[in-house]
């Protein structure tokens, strides 16, 4: 069994209202230094399936059909082995 | 969780049992109870599912009427006849302390919850509204609920596709920390085609339909009978995550599944879930009932017989489907993609048996849960902060120095000013029936195929019920009326609300008895009869009671919408009249809070004979389509409604000039501030007055022609001195823009 | 004629479109449920508003799979007309049927209110009775609904006068102000090359009636009639 | 400076219905073994700080504070020293 962590953000370029309003926000709460705030969406698949390779390309696979929007999304991902 | 090896009085008491009631649950079974019996007995007995506390009192509520299908208490919602073959299923319900606790979901949960309440009666929802309150603007936690309880009926209500076309929106310090999230929902449905919350005839299929049971909302019904203390948060993993694509997808499975005719009775699993949905279905069946709860579809690993039947998962039903049927039922469920299990069968022994597989988990008569849950008459005694309350010494209050401050102070409070910054979040449109959006004294929604309308508004006024319970309770009643009066729509009956501090305590139970009776002499005078409700205690946080806060939602029926009748002022010239002559008073209103901090004195004296023959009088001119206008006059008093009369319309602002001429005595800020009830702003053409004038004089209503529609400017003069005289596009853009920037902060 | 009005799970402007279409033009109108895989009998066929599959994941993400939405694909390659309403719109951005792609709302809140639009292009099936210029106040309602592209595309946009709403103002401005979603260049509408696919956010369903306060959705589905007729008779 | 990478997840017990129909997606378009999906949000910050300690300080902060809800979220975060 594998679980994968799939995170997802903005391509560059592409304007990101809800990171400047919490960038924004967080300013106002009087934190000194942000820079910079980028949202995104972090999934985690549980995989039943025996072989990293083999999981590794489905995970890549979900990403290019459905879980990414390629117009304006990044994505990367990690797969971890589980021990049960 | 692991089950207790031996229930002792701790446990006994974590389930909020008394000793008594213990005692009870012993000799209906005639032996002690196991644990899971226990839990079910402590949440059919708590006071949200049996309404121990309130049962007594709401008999005073009179519920009978010519157009009343089905009776309040008998199903899950009041089924009023609308003529043309429907009716109208309506209800309200609160989910106040899920909203304190998490806002988004609190409220998105309780927009699902009562929605499901209305289609498992085989209506299709046509609309929601939504009471609120919170604590002051001001206040960041107040703002924070405020943003998350708007969010949570925004992303429910809009992703269900049913519109959310108005509500009431107040900020009073005596809701700080306990918001109040109260949603109504409304639905139409054939009259010969209504489904009962009833299981009977012995052998029927009972199945589990919707979302998988989790640990969720464990225990919700027992925890919304209890105040909110500091240690709340702690009961956090009970939190209920709303889905309302899965209803959505149960909304359109129902009412298909309707249409085959192979339903028996339906319930929604709502508070107490499984437990109340089996053992109320039943019990209304005169039946009994058999389930195994091996069969449950679960989200969680070793959920053990307790927690399966206290869950309270979202978005699952209960349906009874006849026997030999199942097959076509489960066809409809897997064509919406839907959870449909058949669990157990429908008895006749009158026993609520729980199985999981071969053993037996809880086996208990059904009744002994149902009609034979505790009573209770609580102590009442008047409350001692009133004499003090109502004693309000007009001498010591200073007059305005400058009146137009003041009205452009109490213009942009937050209880007065435009509330778009929440309407425009809900989709409101969604259906295609909403003929006028939200931001008027009642939403309209028209009836596809006739030419009926509906109207609904939701009112009530903690202040005033604070400062008199049973004259708050009334003016709840007559001012929905009106709102509904106004809109050229007959007040047909109310489903309500009723939001207070904790039922032991003895002026708590004073308050609540005092304002059911002020409802129930109301809805008596003024024919509209109680359909249904929802009672919510126990809201307090550390700093005391919530002001007693019942909300009314009333139901009015425009026979032709080609007569509806909207707030704003139309045309230069017309004539602006003012109709019925009620009592002006500051006490309890948003004059004296506002610019005063003070809730004080005693609210606006209502009269319900003159109430009524004003709501007539309003009424026949609509229809003879006489009037151009009505709006009733309410928070802010006469100026306050003035002025929303230039600005309703945003495509087509419009000024006024009005003369008082009477009310010499009258202090200024008593004659523009000062509330009141029974009394309605009209506009007419000029050649309509006289027979306006001859209709008020038949019905024995006085009317008094305050002046004119034009110009730019609002001008308020009193016997020729200018009051107030202020441009309208100013006008507008402090009621406009004050609430937005107040929460933007 | 025949118009088809797909349902997917969530829709729920689907009976709306319905209702609207029927009491405008009377023409036959059916419901197409999302796992059909036979629309060869319709003559436009129509996407209708809601949160098909939630909107979760990414509003029309999920929905683009359906069954049905292949057919639609072949449908519009033949040149049959389809309209996409709102997620109808995001639907056809997903399944690649029209360029770009929506982000949430530049004040991140939905936001359901009457807008103004201005027609940018009346040389389209679903436009021809339209003046060009010409204003229309519509209702939008959607959290989702701030179109983006990148330049490449938006210039290809321009270039072939696929770009058919834009928001603007009561006097037919086009301002930041009147944007109510932060869309590039304050698109409303867009539609393909061809110009037999249209996608728009605001919704003529909600205002095809008079009693629901502006009836300009009216002239896109008469514009639709027109169209079909037309082409009726070129067959003929 | 630091650039943040900031994991919010659903407690374990809270309903996911979002995880669920994706997964349900996932199915129906032929992914094998699909256990189970998990939804969750994921924020990059970047902080002009100096100091590790700091900054991971103020993420912490900020988590508590506004990023996350913790009636129904957990949350997790990396911390990477960018070098310009
Ligand atoms: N929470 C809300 N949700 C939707 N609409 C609201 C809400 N609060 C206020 N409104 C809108 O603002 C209007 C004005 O509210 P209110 O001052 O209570 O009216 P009235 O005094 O006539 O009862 C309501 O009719 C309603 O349409
Ligand atoms: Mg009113």
């Amino acid at each position: 069994m594998f679980n994968a962590k799939v995170y997802i953000s903005l391509k560059e370029g592409v304007a990101d209202p809800q990171g400047a309003t919490i960038k924004h926000a967080l300013d106002s709460l009087g934190f000194k230094g942000v820079n910079e705030v980028k949202t995104g969406k972090y999934f985690q698949i549980e995989l039943n399936i025996k072989n990293k390779r083999e999981a590794e390309k489905q995970i890549e696979d979900m990403c290019k059909k459905i879980l990414v929007n390629p117009v304006i999304e990044k994505y990367e991902y990690e797969i971890e082995e589980i021990k049960r | 969780m692991r089950e207790p090896e031996k229930i002792d009085a701790e446990i006994i008491k974590d389930h909020g049992l008394t000793v008594e009631e213990y005692e009870k649950i012993k000799k209906a079974l005639k032996r002690e109870p196991n644990f899971t019996e226990l839990g079910i007995f402590s949440v059919m007995w708590s006071e949200h599912c049996s309404y121990k506390s309130s049962k007594l009192i709401l008999k005073k509520f009179p519920t009978k009427g010519s157009n009343i299908l089905v009776e309040a208490g008998k199903e899950n919602a009041g089924v009023v006849d609308i003529g043309d073959g429907l009716a109208v299923v309506f209800k309200m319900e609160s989910h106040n302390h899920p909203s304190a606790i998490e806002p988004f979901q609190g409220a998105a949960t309780g927009v699902g919850g009562i929605i499901r309440d209305i289609f498992t009666m085989g209506a299709r929802p046509v609309l929601l509204m939504d009471s609120l309150r919170f604590g002051p603007v001001s206040d960041p936690k107040s703002r924070y609920l405020l943003r998350g309880v708007v969010g949570g009926i925004a992303f429910y209500g809009n992703c269900i596709g049913i519109p959310t076309v108005g509500g009431e929106t107040f900020f009073d310090e005596s809701y700080k920390g306990n918001p109040l999230v109260n949603v109504l929902c409304l639905g139409i449905v054939k009259k010969n085609s209504i489904i009962k919350a009833k299981a009977e005839g012995e052998g029927n299929t009972i199945f589990y339909v919707g979302s998988s049971t989790g640990r969720d909302g464990l225990g919700g019904a027992s925890f919304a009978s209890r105040e909110l203390t500091d240690e709340s948060h702690k009961d956090r993993p009970s939190v209920q995550i709303g889905d309302p694509f899965m209803e959505k997808l149960l909304l359109e499975a129902t009412l298909e599944l309707i249409r085959t005719g192979v339903v028996v009775g339906m319930q929604d699993m709502g508070a107490a879930g499984l437990t109340s949905s089996t053992v109320e279905t039943a019990s209304r069946g005169n039946s009994g009932a058999q389930i195994d709860i091996s069969r449950v579809p679960r989200r969680e690993k070793g959920m053990i017989p307790y927690e399966v039947m206290l869950s309270e998962s979202q978005e699952r039903m209960l349906v009874v489907v006849k026997k030999n049927k199942e097959e076509e039922a489960k066809k409809i469920f897997k064509k919406w993609d839907l959870n449909a299990v058949p669990i157990g069968k429908v008895t006749s022994d009158g026993v609520f048996k729980v199985k999981e597989g071969e053993k037996v988990v809880a086996s208990i008569p059904v009744k002994s849960l149902t009609d034979d849950a505790p009573i209770y008459l609580r102590e009442r005694a008047k409350p001692k902060y009133l004499e003090e309350a109502n004693n309000l010494d007009l001498s010591s209050l200073p007059l305005p120095e400058n009146i137009e401050k003041v009205f452009v102070k109490i213009l942009s409070s937050p209880n007065i000013s435009s509330k778009r910054w929440i309407f425009e979040q809900y989709d409101h449109m969604v259906g295609t029936n909403t003929i006028l959006l939200p931001g008027h004294d009642s939403a309209v929604v028209r009836v596809k195929e006739t030419r009926k309308a509906i109207a609904v508004s939701c009112d009530g006024n903690g202040r005033y019920c604070y400062l008199d319970p049973y004259e708050g309770g009334k003016i709840a009643v007559a001012e929905a009326a009106r709102n509904v009066v106004c809109v050229g729509a007959k007040p047909l009956a109310i489903t309500n609300c009723l939001n207070f501090g904790t039922p032991t305590d003895p002026e708590i139970f004073w308050q609540f008895t005092k304002c059911v009776e002020g409802i129930a002499i109301a809805c008596r005078e003024l024919e509209t009869p109680v359909t249904g409700g929802n009672v919510s205690f126990y809201n307090e946080n550390p700093q005391g009671a919530i002001d007693p806060t019942p909300i009314v939602g009333m139901l009015g029926l425009i026979n032709d919408f080609s007569f509806l009748c909207t707030p704003w002022f139309k045309k230069e010239g017309d004539l602006i009249i003012l109709l019925g002559n009620g009592e002006k008073s500051i006490g309890g209103s948003e004059y004296l809070q506002c610019i005063h901090q003070l809730k004080k004195g005693r609210p606006p004296e209502l009269d319900l004979t003159t109430e009524k023959l004003l709501q007539k009088t309003c009424l026949e001119l609509i229809k003879k389509g006489l009037v151009n206008s009505a709006h009733d006059v309410s928070d802010g008093g006469l100026a306050i409604c003035l002025a929303e009369c230039c600005i309703l319309n945003r495509e087509n602002l419009i000024g006024a000039t009005i003369n008082l001429e009477r009310d010499i005595d009258e202090r200024e800020d008593i004659l523009l501030f000062g509330e009141v009830q029974s009394q309605i702003i009209l506009s007419c053409s000029p050649q309509n007055f006289p027979y306006i004038e001859k209709i008020a004089n038949k019905n024995k209503i006085s009317l008094k022609l305050l002046g004119k529609v034009g110009g730019e400017n609002l001008i308020i003069k009193k016997e020729g001195k200018v009051l107030i005289s202020k441009n309208i596009k100013e006008i507008h853009k402090i009621w406009e823009n004050s609430l937005v920037k107040e929460i933007k902060i | 004629m025949k118009f088809g009005v797909v349902i997917f799970p969530g829709s729920n402007c689907d009976y709306d479109c319905w209702w609207a279409i029927k009491q405008v033009t009377g023409e036959r109108v059916d419901f197409i449920w999302h796992k059909e895989k036979n629309i060869e009998n319709f003559d436009c066929i129509v996407l209708p508003g809601g949160f098909s599959y939630g909107d979760y994941l990414r509003t029309g993400a999920i929905a683009r799979f359906s069954p049905v939405m292949r057919k639609i694909k072949e449908f519009a390659q033949r040149g049959g007309l389809v309209i996409g309403i709102c997620n109808g719109f995001q639907i056809l951005l997903e399944a690649g049927l029209l360029p770009g792609a929506m982000r949430k709302n530049k004040n991140l809140l939905f936001v359901c209110k009457y807008t103004y639009l201005r027609v940018e292009n009346c040389s389209t099936p679903f436009t021809r009775l339209f003046k060009r210029g010409q204003i229309l106040r519509m209702p939008i309602a959607h959290f989702e609904g701030n179109y983006y592209t990148d330049q490449d595309v938006l210039s290809k946009l321009k270039k072939n006068n696929q770009i058919i709403f834009r928001y603007c103002n009561r006097k037919g401005e086009i301002t930041e102000e009147d944007n109510p979603n932060g869309s590039l260049e304050a698109i409303a509408g867009i539609c393909n090359k061809e110009k037999n696919i249209l996608g728009m956010m605001p919704h003529p369903e909600r205002c095809s009636e008079a009693i629901l306060g502006s009836e300009d959705g009216k002239i896109i589905w008469e514009s639709i009639v027109e169209s079909l007729k037309d082409r009726n008779r070129g067959k003929k």
